[in-house]
Formats: structure tokens, C-alpha cells, sequence
């Protein structure tokens, strides 16, 4: 089975639904604790939601110095699969291991509710099993979402194809800016979430992980928790994924 | 508008003492992965800058004192001191999102 | 009339000065066999608090059904415990911050938050719910903006850090509340029942292990000075340090606690709270008929130069205090080190009874070092059980009025709507009232999804909580009615009790137990305790008569301002568990052409109800009857209903009464919502057919099919049942017939009056914007910078 | 420990110009609410102080200049500026919880 990896920071939080939507999309979690950098031999790995080490002067800083992200970064420069989803995404940005920036809201409040986005590609190691290009609804929950960065960078990063999720309406069209209650946090361009140049990390605001069950309302968060699934599979064990047909609806 | 200036402030905004700062604290807990030694007494706040006109120092300081008591910090768990930064020749208030000239 | 709390003279004694009368003093005297020292003075003053001995309150709360099936742990435990199967728990409790909160509205709630927490997991119970139940005052009132603002911020600050869900809660203004909000916070947590762990100490000879946070001096005197005088905003003497909370902290606390209780490593355990040190060594020490012997040098303090007392009474936030077998001290330790968390073994465990306070340490085997000085030595149980009990004097005020107030319609039921007044815009704007309006501002600023469990959420009805590994669920509401407990406290606890319930209930769960906070005003006047004690009655009534074990709660006395008291507020919260999560039932209408069926019927009056206040009734047309057994046999009907699938949805009439019952059941339909044409036969005024909040009333959706069968079943419970129509549409119809119909149509020659007829999209918007409105805060936000 | 001394610094950090700052942008919103005219380009930043024991002020400063560039500002979006408070005769770190001495 393949071996996931859950960071454990002290305050991560949304582990117990990592850890739960890991197990429905078939591989097996593997716990990592914050002070050791010794990785399990795991084959992609986790930085789920929460408030790493309290969150304090900005999301997801203080995380960037612990021991298990050296070891992250070690299995990101190696190629290996990293998925950051809301605080994770922000460590991930505080230790440049994707581009950009999270500042807090627009609105200055904390945001939790359902939203929808939709993957620019379906052909990133994140994306692969999403079953088409259609809003997938989700849950927001965070202080400092609003993704940044300049206007050069956001250029750059949409021209190698960086963008890997945007927040839109319920019909597919984009969200707007602040205005828009669609984007939940001001997001410029509307931007959920991103890859990096290699494409092997990406990170994301909402929680694919805690939409993977119809009982809580959604599953449309299964297709990006099997993609990594899925293509840390392959890189280990030259698995070609099985194709399922996911979120019955 | 007669001789009216502009006066740049800073309010420094900081936990009063014995009130938990729990940021300080973090910020101190995470100084070993950083190799750091050394360092201790943190205290995090805020630091609001600001633009006042007024015909006076006397009378832009009376009135950024009033706003720092009363909306840039909180008297029970904050306390806060005034800085000027600068005097500038005219007033300049750029619209829209606070950037400072 | 409200007592005022006499400003401290330099020369008056320190009992005094303290909060302790000299009969008080007395009794102390008597229990130590000697006058206290300054330091047995203060730690007295903070255990015979209201908060912290319920001196008032206890011979009332002594009469509570505490009794029922599957009670693991009952009040006096720092939460309630339940039994659910498949050896599991759940535990819950509710308790109140409002006077922190009034002074500092964020780390109030905030702190509000953290220490009902710290109630659940101390039993050994991963808390993994929130419900937050906020009563204000004029939300068009700047100050009331501040604090809703702040605890809003607060509540959410802290229970999104620590990783628990807030799935539900109230947000009620009243004038009442202007001077004195409210903040109650009730926790759930889920536990193994092999793990439940009591707050005790035993074991002569164990460890007193403090860990958690360092201890500074925030918070003294807050015990006795915040939760026992009158409340005054002009009393900055009064107020005490203010207690900030560290959410990352609790996060950390959390951890370490139930990785201590489930690898075995502790005796006992209990949460710091109100009373700091002083309350969790006395308590634990008298439930195991122990002492504890404390160690002051070895207290870990955040700040140097601290008194012996102040140490002894800091109500600093996230710590904890284990009881731990010596051999076992290693494994703890490493535990708290491994989650960041400092830890220190303050004390032992002694066979004497006494809580005794010695400076200058204590040798290997827990004897005090020779030259140490003893501070301090009480008697446990003379801190906590055997704590001064008053009697209070109760008498009712002097009239209780049962006829219409002087100057008022004499028959205000037959008012509105008035001839040619259309019920649908009164119905648009109940809806859109600062109280019967989407939540959705507040909610939305709290993680209701975090562990993965939310089936249901904030924001319609109770929430409900799936259990991973199971098919069950868990489902839990709150509800306090200080609208006609303000002249009948009676009847506002017993309505209180029978709406959680029925909120509960109606999902399909069957409620296991009710938690309480009980809001009243000064106990030494003699209506507030009379208020106390009728609420008391009707809580307990309630719930024997719905066969519900009270298995705790807490009290808030003393809330009152300079304007006068608040009203009774009895908050409930009731959990119940749904044997099979796939057959919940939601309030929201599912499918068009669905059959739409009232059970139960209506009583006269509008007193109390969203609708007289609207209309500016003032007159007292008498609160609505409650009759418990028919509120018994509604529940019992609508489970049973669900349980054998006749139904599509299940909402009660509540707030607003049966329109915005009905209004918010298409609201809350598929999509954008959907529409119902139904016509309802009534025999009362229509005001209050349409608005009346009288009790034990639902409105259910099914197939068309189902209907007989679900009629049936209603008239088998002994209930009244009408099929009123169909779901469907965009519009909502209700039509009036029968012998209460009149009204402008009538003067047309028919029985039928003006029917209530508004498309569903202006109720949708009505209902999701009131809020945002009523606090300003639909256009630009006012708000300061806060650091969360 | 030989001549070590205690320095006392306050690191400013600000948002950069040109960044989006929501706060100062709400703070600027409330004035009319406190009648207040005449102010504006507010920025809110962050403020911390902190204690560093080292040979020389020049030392201290280096390490200083570390944290507040890899900690506690990020140079995406914010600037910070360094300030000396003062220099402590002994090293004074008070236990834990980041309290100033
Ligand atoms: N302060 C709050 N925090 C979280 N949820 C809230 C709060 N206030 C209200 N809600 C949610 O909004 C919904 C409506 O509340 P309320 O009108 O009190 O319900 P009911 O009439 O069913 O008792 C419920 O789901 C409740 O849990
Ligand atoms: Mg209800």
C-alpha cells in the first residue's frame, strides 16, 4: 500500500482528516513527528491544516525551521510529492518551496464555509484524478488565505502553468476579487492554489481532505487527495494508478 | 489651510507587562530550531504609522494620543508609546489603502 | 432595588476587602479552629466564591433529576458523561464567561472557550465540539457592536486554533442583556469509557505534577471579584487582571493529557480554573479524602516577585495539575516535554485532609525541609464540599400581572396583521430581524468542519456529528428563553428544556442528557433568588418529565449593571445520539411535491414571541402553555417517525412562530430554496396561528405516499395533525380557513383571511442579510486591528 | 561569559509598499466613526522586542538583522527596520515566557 506521510506540528490540527481522507482514497497515513527529520521511508507526504506551532507572528513561519521540513525540503529537491493544504500551503510559501505569499484575509476575519473551485489542469501529479474540469465544493477555514505576489510573479507563474486551482461560482466562471463572495479571502486572480516550477509540491487553502465522504456533505475533495495518492504510487513502485471512477454523484 | 502641516507618527503598541504574550513566547520556543541562542524578553506588538494634519506638533500629537488609547490598542492588556517621525511640508493623503507617500 | 457593591474603604478589614462577610469569617473561624492567616483568608475567599462553591445555588441544584440510563458521570464531575455503545462516552458541559467577557470581550470569550475545553479532556475525552450561546443587548448600540465583535473574534480565535469544530450556538439580543451580556460555552468530547478518569487525588504519597502554562498573575481575585459582585463598568478597581488565553497552548495541553490518561500515567486529573492552584489541589483532595501538601518554590511562575497568595489564587490559563504515582513521574515528564509543555512536581498527596502551602521545599520523601515554613493549612473539604451554604430568602415580586397592562389593546391577539395589512410582509421582516436572521456573519468565522465529523453544522438547527468508526451520531443544540422567563421563570427553563430537546429530537437522535447555565441576577435579593429557584423547578420538571438526567452545568449569578438585572436565562444544552447517521433528518424541505404535515397545535397568546415585539405589543396577553407530556409524545412520535423513514424533514416552530417555521424550511430547500402552497385551517386570531410561539408544534415534510402512514402514527401519539399542502414552486402560500379567518378577504365574503404569499427569493434575502444589518456591518467594516 | 553584555532591540516590521495592508486600511475606515478627519496613511505592522546577550553591540545586531529578515518579517511582502532600546548591564532571561525583565 502506498505510504503517506502526515506532518504532526504541535498545532496542526486538520491531521485527524488527513489521516481520514488518506485511508478512504486507499494508502496508508504514516505520522510525522515535527522534531524528527527522519521521513519513514514514506512515499509522498502531507502538510495538513492547523496552526503549526501556533501560528503566531505569520502562518506557517516558525514551521519552516522545524527539523521534519528540512527533511521535506530534502524529498521535495528529490522529486518526491508534497501537498500543503491550508496551513501546510502556508509553510510551504514561508519555506519558498512554492511561490507567493498568504496574507490575511481581505475581509480581516477568519473565513469557514463551502466553497467551490476548479483545477486549471487536470494533468498535474495533483489534479490527475479529478474526474473533469467542473467546480469542486469544498471547505474554507483560515485567517490568512489571501494569496500574493507581484505582478511579474503572478505573470511568470501563470505562464508555466503554477495555477493550479481557482476559486469560481457554482457555474465554473472565475470568482472575482474581494467583492465576490466566491473568493473567500481576496485571493489575487482568484487563486486557491499553486505548484511549483518542478510540479512535484503544490499547496491549497481549501480542504480537498475534509470533502471525501457524502456524509459530510461532499466528496468532491476525493480527486485531489487520490491524485497524490496516485502519482507518489507511481514514482515509488512505477504503479500505473488505477483508474476509478470517483465521487459517484 | 493657513499654515497647516503634516506630522508622521508611529504608535508602538505592546503587551503590558505580566500580561501572557503568547506570541513572545512562541516566537522564543522556535529560536532553538533556528540555532539561535541568546535571546530572550520577547514581546510581540503592533506598530500603527500614521499621517495627522494639524496646525501643530502639540495638536497632532493630542490627537493621535486619543487614537492610540482609544482604537489602536486595548488599555486593559496594552500599553502604547508615541513617536514622531517626521514633519512633512505639505499633507499628503494618498487615497485608498493607507500607503504611506 | 439592585444591590450596589460598596466601594472598598482603605481601613475596612481584608475579609472584607476580599468579598468575605464577617458571619463568613465566622464560619471559617469555626472550621479552623483559629482565625486564618491573610494567605487561608484569600484561598478561602476564592473556593466560597458563588463560582467555585455555589453557596447560593446548591440545595436547589441538590434537587435536579440526576438519574438516567447509561450515566457514567453526573454533576460535581467537571463534566457530565454518557454512556453511547460500543464502549464510548460522550461528555459535555456548558458554563458561562460573561463577566470576563463584558470586560474584555475577546480573551473573555476566548478564555470562555479554552476553560470548558479543559472540563471535557479532563475527563480523558478528545473534545470535538463547540456550541456558543451569546445573549446582547441593542445590537444598534456601538458597545454592544464592540462586544459582539470581540467575543465573536474570541470564541472563534480560540476554539479554531485548538483544532475543535463550532457547530452551533445562539446569538439572542434583548434590552436585558444590555448592560450584562452573555457568553455560555458548551463542549462535547467523545471518550473510550475504559479511559474516563476523575478529578481526584489519591494515593498518599503520589505526586502533585503541575504542567501547562507558567503561572503569573493574571486573573487574581477574578473568582471572587468578577463572578461574585454587582457589575459595574465604572469600577476599575474592580477589575482584576485580565486572563489572556493561548489557544497553541491548549492545543499542547490537549495532547499531553490524553496521551498521559491513555498510556496509563495518571491517577488523577484535573483543570486549573477558576480558584487557580487553591481550587484544583482542594477538590481533588477532598473527592479522594486526601490532603495534598504544596510545594510553593517549585510552582513555575512567569513573573518574579510574586506573593504567596497571589501564587495560591492566579487563575492563569492552560494548565493542569496530575495526580501521578511516583514511579511514573519520568513518563510524564517526558510526555509534557515532548508536547512543548513545561511540568513540575508541586506537591504530594498526604493522608491528613488538609491542603497545606509550605515555602522552602520538601526533601525526597515529600516532607517538608527542615526550616521550611508552613503558609497555610485548611481542611479540604472545609474549601469545597463542606463550603458555606446560604439560605437565601426567595419571594416572588409583588404582582405578577395577569391582566393587560394599563393603556394597552385589551386583546392584542386580534391585532395584527390588521384588515388589509399583508401577513407576508410581516413575515419578511420577522425574518429579517436581528434575531431570527442567518447567523451566518458569526458562524462563519468559526471552523465548524475541522476532525472530519460535521454532518451538520452551524446555522439550521441542531448539528450533528458523525462518529468515525460507527454508524451513529451525535446531535446537540442549546436554548435558553429569558422572553417569558421574565414573568414566569418557571415556564422559561421547562420551554427551554422542551425546545433543545425538541431540536434535538427532531433530527431523529434521542437525547440523552441536558447540560445547564443557569443566568440569574444577585442571589441576596430576594426576587433574582426567587427567579433562580423557580427556574431551578422548571428545569427539573422539564426534564423528569421528558425522563432527561441533569448531568451538570454551571451557575452565573450576579448579572446585573447599573440598569437593573437581566432576565432569567436558563441555557440548555441537550446531546442526543442517532443510532444511525444516514437516517438524519434535516429542517430543510428535500423535494417538490411533497406532503407538508403540522403536529400539535397551537395555544393563545403572543407574549414573548418575536411577533409582539415586532408589533410593539406591550401588554402581558400571557405566555404560552407548556404541557410536558404532550411535549414528551411529540418527540416520541417524530423519532419513531424517522426511524421508520416516513420522513423527509423535520423542523419545530419556535422563534417567529409557524410561518417563519415554514418560511425557513423552503429557504433551507434544495438550490436556492423552494416554495410550498399549503392552506392552514385555524380556530385563533390569525396573528397567532401564524406568529404565536406556543410550544410543542413541528412541521414535517414527506412523500406523498408516507403521509397516511405519517398521520396515523401522530394521532396513535395522542396528537393533533393537519396535512396543510404541498412542497413546491418559488413562492411560499398559506393560506387561512376555518373559523379564525378573517381579515381583509372576509370583507369580500369569504372565510378565508389574507394569505401570506411572498416569493421564496424575498425571504431568502430578508433572512440572510438581517443580521449583517442590524450590526452595520453590511457595508464597510469598522474594525479594529486585532492580532488573530 | 567574560564581557558579555545584554542589548535591548525593537525589530519594526511594516507591510512593503504597494501591498494590499487590510488593516490600516480598516483602521482608516473607523475614523469617521470617532469623528476623527485629517488622518491618514495609516500602515499597521508588527512590533518585537527582544533581548540579545552578546560580546558587542555589533554582534548582536548581526543576529538581530538574521531574525528579523528569516523570522520575523518576510521580505515578499514586508520591511523591517532595526532599533536599538538600550543596553542591560547583565544578561537577565527570565524564565519561559518571554516576560521582559
Ligand atoms: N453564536 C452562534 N454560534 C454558532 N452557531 C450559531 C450561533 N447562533 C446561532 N447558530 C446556529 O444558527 C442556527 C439557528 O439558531 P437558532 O435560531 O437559535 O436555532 P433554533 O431556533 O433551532 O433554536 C442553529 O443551527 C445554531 O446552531
Ligand atoms: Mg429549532
Amino acid at each position: 500500500m502506498v505510504r503517506i506521510g502526515v506532518v504532526l506540528f504541535p498545532g496542526s490540527n486538520r491531521d485527524i482528516d488527513a489521516v481520514n481522507a488518506l485511508r478512504v482514497a486507499g494508502a496508508e497515513p504514516v505520522v510525522l513527528w515535527h522534531e524528527s527529520a527522519d521521513l519513514q521511508g514514506v512515499d509522498g507526504i502531507v502538510l495538513p491544516g492547523g496552526f503549526a506551532y501556533g501560528d503566531y507572528l505569520r502562518a506557517g513561519v516558525i514551521a519552516r525551521f522545524s527539523p521534519v521540513m528540512q527533511a521535506v525540503a530534502a524529498f521535495a529537491d528529490g522529486g518526491g510529492h508534497v501537498l500543503g493544504i491550508c496551513n501546510g500551503f502556508q509553510v510551504l510559501t514561508e519555506a519558498r518551496l512554492l511561490p507567493g505569499a498568504l496574507l490575511r484575509n481581505r475581509s480581516l476575519r477568519f473565513v469557514s464555509r463551502e466553497i467551490a473551485i476548479m483545477a486549471e489542469r487536470l494533468d498535474s501529479p495533483f489534479t490527475r484524478a479529478i474526474d473533469a474540469r467542473r467546480p469542486l465544493r469544498m471547505p474554507v477555514a483560515h485567517g490568512e488565505g489571501c494569496y500574493y505576489a507581484d505582478a511579474d510573479a503572478l505573470d511568470t507563474l501563470e505562464a508555466a502553468g503554477g495555477v493550479l486551482f481557482r476559486y469560481v461560482h457554482l457555474d465554473g466562471s472565475v470568482a472575482g476579487g474581494e467583492e465576490d463572495r466566491a473568493n473567500p479571502n481576496g485571493s489575487l486572480r482568484a487563486i486557491a492554489g499553486v505548484t511549483n516550477a518542478a510540479g512535484n509540491v503544490a499547496g491549497l487553502m481549501p480542504h480537498p481532505e475534509t470533502a471525501v465522504e457524502t456524509v459530510l456533505g461532499t466528496d468532491d475533495g476525493l480527486g485531489i487527495v487520490r491524485s497524490l495518492v496516485d502519482s507518489a504510487a507511481e514514482r515509488a513502485h512505477g504503479d500505473r494508478p488505477v483508474v476509478v471512477t470517483i465521487g459517484a454523484r | 489651510m493657513s499654515t497647516a502641516t503634516a506630522f508622521r507618527y508611529a504608535v508602538n503598541v505592546t503587551p503590558k507587562n505580566g500580561i501572557l504574550d503568547p506570541q513572545g513566547r512562541a516566537v522564543e520556543g522556535s529560536l532553538p530550531h533556528l540555532g539561535v541562542t541568546g535571546v530572550s524578553a520577547i514581546r510581540v506588538g503592533r506598530r500603527v504609522e500614521l499621517t495627522v494634519d494639524a496646525p501643530s506638533e502639540a495638536a497632532a500629537r493630542t490627537l493621535v494620543e486619543r487614537l492610540a488609547g482609544e482604537l489602536l490598542s486595548n488599555p486593559l492588556i496594552e500599553t502604547f508609546a508615541i513617536e514622531l517621525l517626521g514633519e512633512l511640508s505639505a499633507a499628503t493623503s494618498p487615497a485608498g489603502d493607507g500607503v504611506p507617500a | 432595588m439592585s444591590s450596589v457593591a460598596v466601594p472598598p474603604v482603605v481601613d475596612e478589614p481584608l475579609h472584607r476587602r476580599l468579598g468575605v462577610t464577617d458571619q463568613e469569617l465566622g464560619v471559617i473561624g469555626t472550621k479552623l479552629g483559629r482565625a486564618p492567616n491573610d494567605l487561608e483568608l484569600a484561598m478561602f475567599s476564592v473556593m466560597w466564591s458563588e463560582h467555585c462553591s455555589y453557596k447560593s445555588s446548591k440545595p436547589l441544584l441538590r434537587t435536579l433529576p440526576t438519574a438516567g440510563e447509561g450515566v457514567v458521570a453526573g454533576p460535581g464531575e467537571n463534566a457530565g458523561v454518557i454512556s453511547i455503545g460500543d464502549g464510548l462516552a460522550v461528555a459535555f458541559k456548558i458554563e458561562s464567561h460573561n463577566h470576563p467577557s463584558a470586560v474584555e470581550p475577546y480573551q473573555g470569550a476566548a478564555t470562555g472557550v479554552g476553560g470548558i475545553l479543559r472540563d471535557i479532556f479532563t475527563m480523558g475525552a478528545r473534545p470535538i465540539a463547540v456550541l456558543d450561546a451569546l445573549r446582547f443587548g441593542d445590537p444598534s448600540d456601538p458597545h454592544t457592536r464592540h462586544l459582539v465583535n470581540g467575543v465573536v473574534r474570541g470564541v472563534g480565535g480560540y476554539g479554531n486554533c485548538v483544532g475543535v469544530p463550532t457547530v452551533g450556538g445562539e446569538l439572542v439580543f434583548d434590552p436585558t442583556y444590555g448592560g450584562n451580556p452573555l457568553v455560555n460555552v458548551m463542549a462535547i468530547g467523545l471518550l473510550e469509557e475504559r479511559l474516563l478518569t476523575l478529578a481526584s487525588a489519591p494515593g498518599p504519597g503520589n505526586l502533585a505534577v503541575l504542567f501547562g502554562s507558567t503561572t503569573g498573575r493574571d486573573g487574581i481575585g477574578g473568582a471572587s471579584v468578577l463572578a461574585s459582585a454587582t457589575f459595574g463598568a465604572d469600577e476599575p478597581s474592580k477589575r482584576p487582571t485580565v486572563q489572556v488565553g493561548d489557544p497553541f497552548a491548549e492545543k499542547l495541553l490537549i495532547e499531553a493529557s490524553l496521551e498521559l490518561i491513555e498510556r496509563g500515567l495518571v491517577e488523577g486529573l484535573q483543570d486549573l480554573g477558576a480558584g487557580g492552584i487553591t481550587c484544583a489541589t482542594s477538590e481533588t483532595a477532598d473527592r479522594a479524602g486526601t490532603g495534598i501538601l504544596v510545594d510553593l518554590d517549585a510552582i513555575p511562575r512567569r513573573e518574579p516577585g510574586m506573593a504567596p497568595f497571589e501564587v495560591m489564587i492566579s487563575e492563569s490559563q492552560e494548565r493542569m495539575l496530575a495526580v501521578v504515582r511516583p514511579e511514573r513521574w519520568d513518563d510524564v515528564h517526558e510526555v509534557c516535554r515532548r508536547w512543548g509543555l513545561p511540568s513540575a512536581i508541586i506537591g504530594r498527596v498526604t493522608a491528613d485532609g488538609d491542603v497545606t502551602i509550605v515555602e522552602g521545599g520538601l526533601d525526597p520523601d515529600g516532607r517538608p525541609n527542615q526550616g521550611a515554613v508552613e503558609l497555610a493549612r485548611i481542611p479540604a473539604p472545609a474549601l469545597t464540599s463542606e463550603a458555606i451554604v446560604h439560605d437565601r430568602l426567595a419571594t416572588p415580586p409583588p404582582r405578577r400581572r395577569a391582566a393587560p397592562a394599563p393603556g394597552s389593546d385589551v386583546e392584542p391577539t386580534a391585532g395584527l396583521p390588521e384588515r388589509g395589512m399583508d401577513p407576508g410582509a410581516v413575515l419578511v421582516s420577522l425574518l429579517g430581524g436581528p434575531n431570527l436572521s442567518s447567523r451566518h456573519w458569526v458562524h462563519e468565522q468559526y471552523d465548524s468542519h475541522v476532525q472530519a465529523n460535521t454532518v451538520a453544522g452551524p446555522g439550521r438547527g441542531a448539528a450533528v456529528l458523525r462518529i468515525k468508526g460507527t454508524t451513529k451520531a451525535l446531535v446537540a443544540a442549546t436554548d435558553g428563553n429569558q422572553s417569558v422567563g421574565r414573568v414566569d421563570p418557571w415556564l422559561g427553563a421547562a420551554l427551554s428544556v422542551a425546545e433543545a430537546t425538541r431540536n434535538v429530537s427532531i433530527t431523529g437522535a434521542r437525547p440523552l442528557g441536558v447540560t445547564n447555565c443557569l443566568n440569574y441576577g444577585d442571589p441576596t435579593r430576594p426576587e433574582a433568588f426567587w427567579q433562580l429557584q423557580e427556574g431551578v423547578r422548571g428545569l427539573g420538571d422539564a426534564c423528569r418529565a421528558l425522563g432527561l438526567p441533569v448531568t451538570g452545568g454551571n451557575v452565573s449569578l450576579y448579572n446585573e449593571s447599573p440598569t437593573g438585572a437581566i432576565a432569567p436565562t436558563p441555557e440548555i444544552g441537550v446531546v442526543g445520539l442517532l443510532d444511525d447517521v444516514a437516517t438524519c433528518v434535516g429542517p430543510g424541505f428535500t423535494a417538490a411535491d411533497d406532503s407538508v404535515v403540522l403536529v400539535g397545535s397551537s395555544t393563545p397568546g403572543l407574549f414573548g414571541s418575536a411577533y409582539a415585539e415586532l408589533a410593539g405589543l406591550a401588554s402581558e396577553d400571557g405566555p404560552p402553555s407548556l404541557d410536558l407530556s404532550r411535549e414528551r409524545a411529540l418527540q416520541a412520535f417524530i423519532r419513531e417517525a424517522i426511524a421508520r423513514g416516513l420522513v423527509a424533514s423535520a423542523q419545530d416552530v419556535s422563534g417567529g412562530g409557524l410561518a417563519v417555521a415554514i418560511a425557513e424550511a423552503c429557504i433551507w430547500g434544495p438550490d436556492a430554496g423552494i416554495g410550498a402552497v399549503l392552506r392552514l385551517p385555524i380556530a385563533g386570531a390569525p396573528a397567532v396561528e401564524l406568529f404565536g410561539e406556543s410550544p410543542s408544534r413541528l412541521i414535517a415534510s414527506c412523500r406523498p405516499r408516507h403521509a397516511p402512514a405519517l398521520i396515523l402514527l401522530a394521532r396513535q401519539h395522542g396528537l393533533p395533525v393537519d396535512e396543510l399542502g404541498t412542497v413546491g414552486g418559488d413562492r411560499l402560500l398559506i393560506e387561512l380557513a376555518g373559523l379564525g379567518a378573517t381579515g381583509a378577504a372576509e370583507e369580500r365574503g369569504s372565510r378565508i383571511a389574507d394569505a401570506v404569499d411572498v416569493p421564496i427569493a424575498d425571504l431568502a434575502h430578508a433572512w440572510w442579510s438581517g443580521l449583517a444589518r442590524a450590526l452595520g456591518e453590511d457595508g464597510q467594516s469598522a474594525s479594529l486591528p486585532e492580532d488573530r
